[in-house]
């Protein structure tokens, strides 16, 4: 499998053949077509950073442009999903979830459970997560947490092309609600993806690099930046082990355990908000089932308790980078109990 | 009215607003007793709304409802059995015990829940809609509202939506003068609820909610218009609710004898038992056999709710895809 | 200070203080006085469970109802904050945030950072949290941890009738936004509760019983629970000391820490959701803070990853009660390394 | 127009509307040289609008602003250089560097922000208008927001509250035909988003926002209205912008020779500049000096902002209430 693509394209790749398969996906959000009642072009933008663009040519009326009432539409997907169709709703970045969370986490998620196993929602959610495109407060969250918090919902946290495509058809092709999330600084990596249509499935973390010395775990744009990490620090040699979730519900718990249960030491890395995120949660996971395996204190990298600041040099501290993974597995790698 | 209806409608239609009825008031009764949980919130005195609306759907349309959703969901078919045990929280309601009154639900009968959620509903019914338009069935979708979550904006943005995509929707605002204890002359700004259709270029018209042909016929003419394709409706019913907000409400910030006056003058059972047996030539005795048949009904289903078992301790972790 | 009164009396007794100590306090929110428009009496409700009953006639128009527009209210709230005044907006149930997040979120919480310090926004929102009520899965939610998550906002989970009232004083003093959290199933609570106002401090734990050989932390009911428990178990000779945080952010981590380091055990209960919740934050912590203290696995006790059921056997079964907090401290206590 | 403007406060008004004008055209400058990040959307074409309304307020008066905020903030008399400063991102700015484009407030000015979320803008003024409202100030609070904004349901739920409350509010939609690149003529229902008004019981007037006397006028008769106590209105000023959506989109959801035609034709500043040296008797030199003092200002703004300091390190992690 030679071919290289970008993660946007693999995710365009995702949505056209499963549109192409079943004629029961459509796709809807503001601007995924762009152009609708306006003068010029149709298919004007495919979407805020074109991902989706190509896809009104082929598939007419089955993506559709919404006007800016996140709740509407995002709950016309939902309500959609439980009647028989697969929309996969664009909610243009994740920030914006608070003007129509309640559709995601009170209705969407709980259907399922509440109506006694008698309904079901297959919706996806693409989303677009992440700092350090200078988007400031309002525009850089990455906020999976929340989404995590709720159950009945899944979520999902890709970080190379090759894996957004697989993770996107199994989205899709899902029974329950899924939160796609698109790490915007990802949109640009390339990576090898296959032409066919695939699947990954859901809850199986990616054993990105194999080591013995310190267990990694990192999510989207992190994984990037921990391999990097684990590739430099190979050549001092501290041989990390880098696990990426994919997704961070349903977890991979048995993954992320039989690596401490080898290794002894980890590290947590997410760029989400420390309190009640990712990385604490998954510190809690081995502190409670792992503790016996554990030689040091787990180390969380995480972005501080702030919100994202606009400014480049401050947005650049913001976010976890190589320079603190790497103290950090220096951290545990030396501590002596 | 431009449509007649045949005995056996009139008759379907007096049947399912005495099932509400009756349903409503046992309820009442029990719940009194101390027999069922939670927040129920009682649809008696609304009846003609759900039924003149529900009489132009058929089993493939759809209805969204709110936390006063009994009512919606008899008059769409919902299995009266169900629902009873549903309320009383066992396994054999309609949604195995998890729900519970304000949670019913039935796919199968095109009722997309009930919803704890003031205005969780309109945004749903876009979705029904959308799938029947995109696929040609000439379905259609209800959203059942109060005047209290017309306020809401996922109501507005929903009307916005349903118009912009000229989906084939109903919204039924109901209109029962209260929000909780919060009167709708205070809380709609603009006084009727029929006003906002103009702000999202769709036909809007205010009924007598109490009167079964007034509802049933703007329904027909909304149906029609959305089952041609011509995109949504809105409609506006005003009502009276009979009993408090939720049981247990004292209804102090209603006048003296507001509900008495109303049960003697406007009760819309009454007035449709007067219309049928009046002008439809209907024998009084064939609708005190519906009365018997109802109570009857109800009385086996609430005897059916107390008998039937709880939930399995196992059915906690059930119905979500995975267990942590 | 022999005066005993209702949790939910405490609450308004606070609000009754503040109001007549400071003109700016004012309060609003669905039927927080209750016959607005109505024929009948005006102060008919005074909240959904009577919270704020009698308010009206002693403040007038500093207390409002509101449409059902949580947005607009709640956003109207945090506006005024930011213009002098010190709003305290009722949010029926936490459930409903769903529709009003992002006023909480993106806006309260965050102007002050965004704005470069120029901002303030001394805004309370209180709201009900908590299952018991058999009220079904949109009305019995905790969800404090998605606002602990969000970097700007302070959250007060109290769990008595003293903290309560001491506890949304500072509330309504402070100039950041507030997220207050009342349990439903405290309102009945009685307790000791002086008449004079008085502050509690936000980030000070509640070292609510000494003890020694395990750490309990627990969070607003499920303080009750676990001081009982440990009431039980002190007869067997297990010495449990109970922390309550009483504010989830800022967190007090020192007190917790420092328990930690004397008994080398803990257990964390919650009745949130257990993914990315403030069971798992805690855990987290201690697991990389206070590490080299540990002798055991750390234990949560959480509600499980599902909706809340409506049925009252199945919900009594959610709500990690008693039973469960028992053994997950002998399981604590009994570890053997 | 039934009040006079005495020359000083044309004089104003025409420096307010060439400033917004030079500020963003030098920003589309330097936008392109890449000296600036992030998403930066220009209010070139539709000055008439922030400034027609704006000169019916004072600094005690508030206002919301929106994604495209710089001219609201430029007429509400918000310090330009330190605007300049913000958006690049520079410790002197307005935000110190903290907030960007899409965060400029000014509390001091009664700017209470622009805002990166849309529709988050009109709770927030419903806010400052109860304040003003329970203190008895007189004073006005405005929320500024887009067509594609007037479809949020947080903007429907404020126009309903401020009615509802009677707060001294004005919603100021600016109507410039897009959202981002999906036309108003699909996205607004009902077509005029004046419509609206009605069906939150308050008056709503369209007007032709490249005219600033037009808007000027809408604004003092909504202002009046509110300052007397008399509650809400709303002013749709139907204008266009000349950039793109963002500084990027290359606009081709847009006619051709759309926005050639607009500046040759409906330029506000145009017109305005002709009114003023027409009607008004104004002397064009004397706006030929204040464009010359408005380059000057733009230039030196453009150069202390490259000049000044990015934050520092340590600021990562203050102005929020703890640590971690
Ligand atoms: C988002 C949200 N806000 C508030 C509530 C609490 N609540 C439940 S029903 C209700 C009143 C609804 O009034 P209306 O829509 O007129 O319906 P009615 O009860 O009169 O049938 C309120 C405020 C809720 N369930 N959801
Ligand atoms: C809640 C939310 N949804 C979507 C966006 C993305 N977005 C930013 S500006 C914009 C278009 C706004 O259009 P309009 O209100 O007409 O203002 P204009 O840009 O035309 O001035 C969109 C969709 C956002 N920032 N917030
Ligand atoms: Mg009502
Ligand atoms: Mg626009």
């Amino acid at each position: 499998m030679a071919r290289k693509i970008l993660f946007q394209d693999a995710i365009r790749e995702a949505l056209d053949q499963e549109m192409a398969r079943d004629p029961s996906v459509i796709v809807m959000g503001e601007d995924v077509v762009g152009g609708t009642g306006a003068p010029g072009e149709m298919d004007a933008w495919g979407g805020v950073l074109g991902v989706t663009k190509g896809l009104y040519g082929k598939y007419g009326n089955r993506i559709m442009d919404t006007p800016i009432s996140e709740s509407a539409f995002v709950g016309a997907a939902v309500g959609a999903a439980t009647c028989g169709m697969r929309p996969v709703v664009e909610l243009m970045f994740i920030d914006f979830m608070g003007v129509c969370f309640d559709q995601i986490y009170n209705q969407a998620a709980k259907f399922r459970y509440m109506f006694g196993g008698k309904a079901q929602t297959p919706v996806v959610v693409r989303t677009m997560i992440g700092a350090g495109f200078r988007a400031a407060a309002q525009h850089s969250q990455c906020l999976y947490p929340m989404f995590t918090h709720v159950p009945g919902l899944k979520v999902v946290v890709p970080s190379s092309p090759y894996d957004a495509k697989g993770l996107l058809i199994q989205a899709i092709r899902d029974n329950d609600p899924v939160i796609f999330c698109e790490h915007k600084a990802l949109y640009a990596m390339e990576g090898e993806v296959p032409e066919e249509s695939y699947t990954i499935p859901f809850g199986e973390a990616n054993v990105v690099r194999e080591g013995k010395d310190v267990t990694v775990v990192a999510l989207g744009r992190m994984v990037g930046f921990a391999t990097k990490v684990a590739d430099d620090l190979a050549k001092g040699g501290i041989s990390c082990e880098v696990i990426d979730p994919r997704t961070t519900s349903p977890f991979d718990e048995d993954t992320v355990l039989e690596s401490v249960e080898n290794t002894g030491r980890l590290v947590v890395v997410d760029e989400a908000s420390p309190r009640c995120g990712m990385a604490a949660d998954i510190a809690a996971l081995v502190a409670q089932k792992g503790f016996s395996f554990l030689e040091a204190p787990i180390e969380m990298v995480t972005a501080p308790h702030t919100p994202v600041p606009f400014n480049g040099v401050l947005e650049d501290l913001y976010i976890p980078g190589p320079a603190k993974i790497e103290a950090a597995i220096r951290k545990v790698k030396g501590y002596k109990g | 009215m431009s449509v007649a209806l045949s005995v056996e409608d009139l008759l379907e239609a007096y049947r399912t607003m005495r099932t509400i009825r009756e349903f409503e008031d046992r309820l009442h009764v029990e719940f009194a007793k101390g027999g069922i949980p939670g927040f129920v919130h009682l649809y008696a005195g609304e009846e003609a709304s759900a039924t003149g609306v529900c009489m132009n759907l058929n089993d493939h349309d759809h209805i969204a409802s709110n936390h006063r959703g009994h009512g919606h969901s008899i008059a769409k078919g919902v299995d009266v059995h169900g629902m009873m045990a549903e309320i009383f929280g066992k396994r054999t309601g309609t949604c195995r015990g998890k729900g519970g009154s304000m949670h019913i639900a039935d796919f199968d009968r095109g009722m997309m829940g009930a919803n704890g959620i003031v205005g969780g509903g309109p945004p749903l019914v876009c979705g029904a809609a959308l799938a029947h338009k995109l696929r040609g069935t000439g379905g259609v979708a209800v959203a059942f509202f109060g005047d209290g979550a017309s306020n809401q904006g996922t109501t507005f943005e929903s009307m916005n939506l349903a118009s912009v995509w000229k989906l084939p929707v109903v919204f039924v605002a109901e209109n029962n003068g209260y929000a909780e204890a919060t009167a709708s002359k205070f809380s709609v700004a603009c006084g009727d609820i029929a006003t906002r259709a103009a702000a999202f270029g769709m036909p809007g018209v205010t009924v007598d909610g109490h009167d079964f042909f007034a509802v049933f016929e703007a329904m027909r003419i909304a149906t029609e218009r959305a089952r041609r394709g011509d995109g949504p409706s809105l409609i506006e019913c005003k009502l009276d609710r009979y009993y408090g907000h939720f049981e247990g409400d004292n209804q102090n910030y209603r006048g003296p004898d507001e509900v008495k006056n109303l049960r003697a003058n406007k009760d819309c059972l009454q007035r449709f038992a007067k219309a049928l047996t009046g002008d439809h030539g209907i024998a009084a005795e064939s609708l005190a056999a519906i009365d018997r048949d109802v109570l009857a009904l109800i009385e086996d289903a609430v005897a059916q709710a107390l008998a039937a078992p709880n939930p399995e301790p196992a059915d906690l972790l059930t119905d979500v895809y995975i267990k942590y």
